[in-house]
């Protein structure tokens, strides 16, 4: 029951995604956008490269649709409602997260084309910049709550949500997030302008539909992901808890589509530089900020 | 056939593999690999004596993070060295590495 | 019962994909199955109950062995493996040497008496009770261990760097 | 004080002022001599009146030179005074036709300087360093004229006879000095016991090597190469009588057991050197064996116990000795040699002379009016009234007899023959000189006994038998000599007495012919020892050669397969290290197999 009840939230905000990312780059509010452009997509024919690596272009876009939905598993969107309450749910968020790009990685090998293996390979760069701010800042949080259960974590953040808690923290977390699903600002692997479309460009048909549900779950799952660390997920006043949830990872979702359109691509060593340069420390720092926090408070 | 003796079995055979790898590869990069099946049956050994033998003692899995550690650590000097070769002879093949031959 | 049949399907499955790793001619598909065969040895961690191993491995293989794939496609001739070479010398010796090395281990897990099998421990005092024991008991093993990780990266990192003299 | 040493330094700062100056040279050497002579005569005078002068100059550290004058070496300066002037006077013409006068004038002088000094030595260390050169000077006179063959060997004998005998004096003078502490004559007198006859058999042997006594008598027959002067001053009165003047000095110190060695030697060589001389055809020769037999009468005499009858005779014979050398010299000068057979009739053309020559032959002889009998009858009644009476006084007449007989012998050759003689020239000098002694030698008997009171000793009794026994033997002698010639006398022993009678080779057979063979012995003995260390070197090389052969062939040769094994051994394990990587990942594996094995082992073993 709390599985189709999360896969039902979880498309509805895929959906509600698509349609605000569409909004936020074309201007114009479509509500059937989404639906029209999937319906397309699976009308279409579906080609395979020459000499594909056939498993790796076969698996890619399934991967990255598991790793997502592995991800929201462990999110909780009310107290009772999640799917899979794990003693380590913090950590294996992370873990799920690590696959997408794998995911990626196969999707960039498998065509054998020349964009999709630099896109692909890029994403792999990214990934060693923002591996260790979603690690460290769930360290912090954990921290906080005492333990890697995700609802203990957010009612750890009862009193004071994390984000006001550990400020540092959330930023972090909140940029390294949209490192994951490479929205704009850092959608280097999917690059419109140099890589056309990189990792994307070889699929077409079903394949595309997938990939693109994928990457909206993605969002979805990490816009919750920032609710429940650092939101309070399903902590509020008056509304009910899914509703709280509900419209904190809505919010989430819209800044970061909309912090994409204002801020130019970051070349790969400026992501590299700034992510272990000011990154990691900033996120040590946010640690033993936290620590001290909980010894002393 | 409880599970410690599959998961025994599942290491051994994974050791032998790895081992199979290391000595029959000619390229570095793939005897790391061979390296690292060893130590993942090396792991499961160890997770399976910690989990039906000795639960209370956690120095187990704290071995296993030692090991893990190894395997990084392993990989990280394995390939500083290999690109070091890569770059001074343009090849980490094996055969041709013969430079201490006695 | 049923742990024993997911530890030996998962068991079955890293040995299918280390066996995969030493046969394909293409290398990222070899460094691949080598992330699956580990991401196995993973799943075989959360069956045996030792939950937080098992995500921590799953999470630390993906990165490795996906590093791994970048090093080989730099440095093989064929990455793409389709110009299926074999890459191997001496089979014979090893593949003696793999099965000595099976049977070795597999003589030492039948014929020791281990002992009584232990309960089930819960995964939540599992996090707590390694957490305690990194903290106390070992916690000068792991500050060594992360100095020497540091150092490795250092040394990896120096070693690697262009020579400012060399062309 | 003064006059003490004026006697000495007189004639050495007259040998001194001679060698630089080298012009009126004998006039130097006479004023030297005289200015020694008055300065003895006003000792001698003062000494008479008891005044007793010393004078200590600083010598060795605690052993200062002393010159002192007790009554009898002030007797003995002042002959040895007047009989050097005198001679130096006769010198002077004697020399007159010969060259190099610096050299002979300045050794006289020094020769006298050095004999005063020994007869004043108030100490052993001053009399050892006067008698050491007064032997020296000796040795520089006699060799004067060391162009002429012979001249120069008989020298170097005469010094090393005297030297080795000096050997003995020095012995004794160690002993003294030992046994007293100090070196002052007179104290170390009262020495007595072993030491004593020790030292005085030693100071025999030097007594008997400077006055020629038997086994040492040799020299003196060939110091006769020596020029006139020489002679008569040295081989007669003073250097000769050294030895004597030695024992008297030291009679003391002798014990009788010694007494009787000096008389029987004395007697002894009394008796050879009679011979000798009877058998002698050289005038110099005869009365050179004459004087070693008139010193054996002195020894006789001091062995009898008697020293100021030695004394006595000691100052006549000095007289008559020197004057009859003095003849010599005369006659020498006449013919132009002294063989007797050319000398013969020389008496009769020199009448003069010859008169001077027949007056001290007879006082040597014991003619009762001159010096010599009454000396000689000092002996005789000095040898008759000594404990061992009946060894020595025969010993005395028969000495008494051989004079007597040598003397008239000598005079009867020189007398009978023909012979042309040249002019002498310088006779005038020669003449002053020869008078002087020959009035001295008749006049001299009676200065004895003012001597004997001046010295407090009480001379020997003579009975009127000792006297008449004394004459008649001399007499007796005289009568013989003249009338027959001396082989019809000596019969079997005149070839033997005419050689000096050199017992068995003489000296050269008896010390030099063994010492050289003994030298050439001990030459082999180190010439073997000097092969035997080579040999043992030789072989020590052998051995060392040997060993190095073993070691390099036996021990080099087992290293160096060593080596070379472990060469192949390396070898082989060098196949092992491939370099390749994968064949040394296969030897970890089999190692860690191995390892495996070794704890399953263990593990089961246990």
């Amino acid at each position: 029951m709390n599985a189709v009840l999360a896969i039902l939230m979880l498309l509805t905000g895929a959906y509600l995604v698509a349609v605000l990312e569409d909004w936020a780059s074309t201007g114009r509010l479509r509500l059937a956008g989404p639906i029209t452009s999937g319906l397309a997509l699976l009308g279409r024919e579906s080609i395979v490269p020459r000499q594909p690596d056939r498993i790796f272009f076969e698996v890619a876009p399934p991967l990255l649709l598991v790793a997502a939905l592995l991800a929201a598993a462990v999110l909780p969107l009310s107290p009772n409602l999640i799917v899979a309450d794990l003693a380590t749910g913090a950590l294996f968020v992370n873990a799920a997260l690590a696959y997408v790009m794998v995911a990626l990685l196969m999707a960039g090998w498998g065509p054998d084309g020349a964009y999709a293996m630099v896109g692909g390979f890029r994403f792999l760069g990214q990934l060693i910049a923002y591996s260790m701010l979603i690690v460290m800042p769930i360290t912090a949080v954990a921290m906080r709550a005492e333990s890697l259960f995700t609802t203990e974590v957010v009612e750890s953040q009862a009193a004071l949500p994390n984000a006001i808690y550990q400020p540092v923290g959330f930023v972090a977390f909140f940029v390294a997030a949209m490192a994951v699903a490479f929205l704009p600002p850092l959608d280097l692997p999917t690059a419109p302008g140099e890589l056309a479309g990189g990792v994307m460009a070889e699929y077409t048909g079903w394949r595309l539909a997938v990939m693109r549900l994928a990457r909206a779950v993605l969002v979805v799952t990490l816009a919750a992901a920032v609710s429940v660390f650092y939101l309070g997920g399903w902590l509020g006043p008056v509304l009910p808890p899914w509703a709280w949830s509900a419209i904190k990872t809505l919010l989430v979702a819209a800044t970061m589509l909309l912090a994409g359109r204002y801020v130019p691509r970051l070349r790969e060593t400026h992501v590299l530089e700034w992510g272990w340069k000011i990154g990691i420390p900033l996120a040590l720092l946010n640690i033993f900020y936290v620590g001290v926090l909980l010894l002393v408070v | 056939m409880t599970t410690l003796t599959v998961a025994l079995v599942v290491g051994a055979i994974l050791f032998g593999i790895g081992l199979y790898g290391v000595l029959s590869q000619t390229n570095l990069v793939m005897i790391m690999m061979g390296v690292e099946v060893m130590l993942g049956g090396a792991m499961v050994n160890l997770v399976a004596f910690w989990r039906f033998l000795h639960p209370e003692a956690y120095a187990g899995q704290m071995f296993v993070l030692i090991v893990m550690t190894v395997m990084a650590l392993e990989m990280a000097v394995g390939f500083g060295v290999g690109t070091g070769r890569f770059r001074a002879k343009g090849s980490v093949e094996m055969e041709e590495a013969q430079d201490l031959k006695g | 019962m049923l742990q024993a049949i997911f530890t030996g399907f998962f068991g079955l499955a890293a040995i299918w994909f280390a066996v995969v790793v030493f046969r394909t001619s293409s290398m990222v598909r070899s460094a691949l199955a080598l992330l699956f065969s580990q991401a196995a040895i993973g799943g075989m961690f959360l069956a045996m109950q030792t939950e937080f191993l098992g995500v921590l491995q799953i999470m630390m293989m993906a990165t490795e062995m996906a590093i791994m794939a970048i090093f080989m496609v730099m440095y093989m001739m064929d990455p793409g493996g389709l110009g299926g070479m074999d890459m191997t010398h001496q089979k014979r010796a090893s593949q003696v040497a793999g099965a000595l090395g099976a049977l070795a281990a597999l003589a030492v897990a039948f014929l020791t008496g281990w002992g009584p099998i232990a309960g089930e421990v819960r995964p939540a005092e599992q996090v707590y009770g390694l957490g305690i024991e990194i903290m106390e008991r070992s916690m000068l093993i792991f500050e060594t261990a992360g100095v020497t990780i540091l150092t490795a990266m250092i040394a990896a990192t120096a070693i690697a760097i262009k020579r400012r003299g060399s062309k | 004080m003064i006059t003490l040493t004026l006697i000495i330094l007189g004639p050495l700062v007259a040998a001194a002022l001679i060698l630089p100056i080298r012009r009126g040279v004998p006039a130097l050497a006479l004023f030297g001599a005289g200015v020694s002579l008055a300065s003895a005569l006003a000792l001698l005078s003062r000494v008479a009146v008891g005044a007793r002068p010393s004078a200590e100059l600083p010598g060795l550290p605690g052993l200062p030179l002393r010159l002192t004058a007790e009554p009898l070496t002030a007797v003995l300066a002042a002959a040895a005074a007047v009989v050097g002037f005198s001679v130096m006077v006769y010198a002077v013409g004697y020399m007159r036709s010969e060259a190099g006068l610096t050299r002979f004038f300045a050794g006289m002088s020094f020769f006298v300087a050095a004999m005063q000094a020994l007869v004043l030595a108030g100490d052993w260390v001053l009399l050892l360093a006067a008698w050491e050169l007064i032997g020296f000077s000796s040795y520089l006179l006699i060799g004067f004229w060391f162009e002429r063959p012979g001249v120069g060997q008989s020298a170097t004998r005469a010094f090393l006879y005297t030297r080795s005998a000096d050997l003995g004096l020095y012995v004794a003078v160690f002993v003294l000095i030992a046994h007293t502490g100090t070196s002052e004559i007179s104290r170390t007198l009262e020495v007595n016991g072993a030491a004593a006859v020790a030292a005085g058999l030693f100071l025999l042997l030097a007594a008997a090597g400077k006055s020629a006594q038997t086994p040492l008598h040799g020299w003196l027959l060939d110091a006769m190469a020596g020029p006139t002067p020489v002679s008569a001053l040295l081989h007669s009165a003073t250097l000769v009588a050294a030895g004597a003047i030695l024992l008297i000095r030291a009679f003391p110190l002798l014990p009788p057991a010694v007494l009787v060695v000096v008389g029987v030697l004395g007697g002894l060589t009394t008796l050879v050197a009679g011979a000798t001389a009877l058998a002698q055809r050289d005038l110099k020769r005869l009365l050179a064996a004459s004087t070693s037999s008139q010193y054996g009468l002195m020894l006789l005499a001091i062995g009898a116990g008697f020293p100021v009858a030695a004394l006595f005779h000691l100052l006549a014979h000095a007289a008559m000795k020197s004057a009859l050398f003095l003849g010599a010299g005369v006659f020498q000068h006449a013919r132009g040699s002294t063989q007797l057979a050319d000398l013969e009739g020389v008496g009769r053309a020199r009448r003069l002379t010859f008169f001077g020559f027949v007056v001290s032959g007879l006082a040597l002889a014991g003619v009762p009016p001159l010096s010599g009998f009454w000396s000689k009858d000092a002996i005789l009644a000095a040898s008759f009234s000594s404990s061992y009476a009946p060894l020595l006084a025969p010993l005395a007449l028969a000495g008494t007899l051989l004079t007597g007989l040598y003397v008239a012998r000598a005079l009867r050759l020189l007398w009978h023959g023909e012979g042309e003689s040249e002019p002498v020239s310088g006779t005038r000098w020669m003449g002053v000189g020869f008078t002087v002694l020959t009035v001295l030698a008749a006049v001299l008997g009676l200065a004895l006994p003012p001597v004997a009171d001046l010295l407090g000793i009480e001379p020997p009794g003579e009975t009127l038998l000792v006297v008449a026994l004394g004459l008649v033997v001399a007499l007796i002698g005289l009568a013989l000599g003249w009338a027959f010639p001396a082989d019809r006398l000596l019969g079997p022993l005149s070839g033997l007495a005419g050689t000096g009678f050199r017992v068995g080779g003489g000296f050269d057979g008896l010390v030099v012919r063994p010492a050289l063979a003994f030298a050439r012995a001990l030459d082999a003995l180190d010439r073997g020892i000097h092969a035997g260390v080579l040999a043992v070197g030789s072989a020590a090389l052998a051995v060392a050669n040997a060993s190095r052969a073993t070691d390099e062939k036996g021990i080099d040769g087992l290293i160096v397969a060593l080596g070379r094994s472990a060469r192949r051994l390396g070898n082989r394990a060098r196949t092992l290290q491939t370099g390749l990587v994968h064949k040394e990942l296969l030897l970890a594996a089999v190692g860690g197999a191995l390892v495996f094995a070794l704890l399953i082992v263990g593990s089961i073993g246990l």
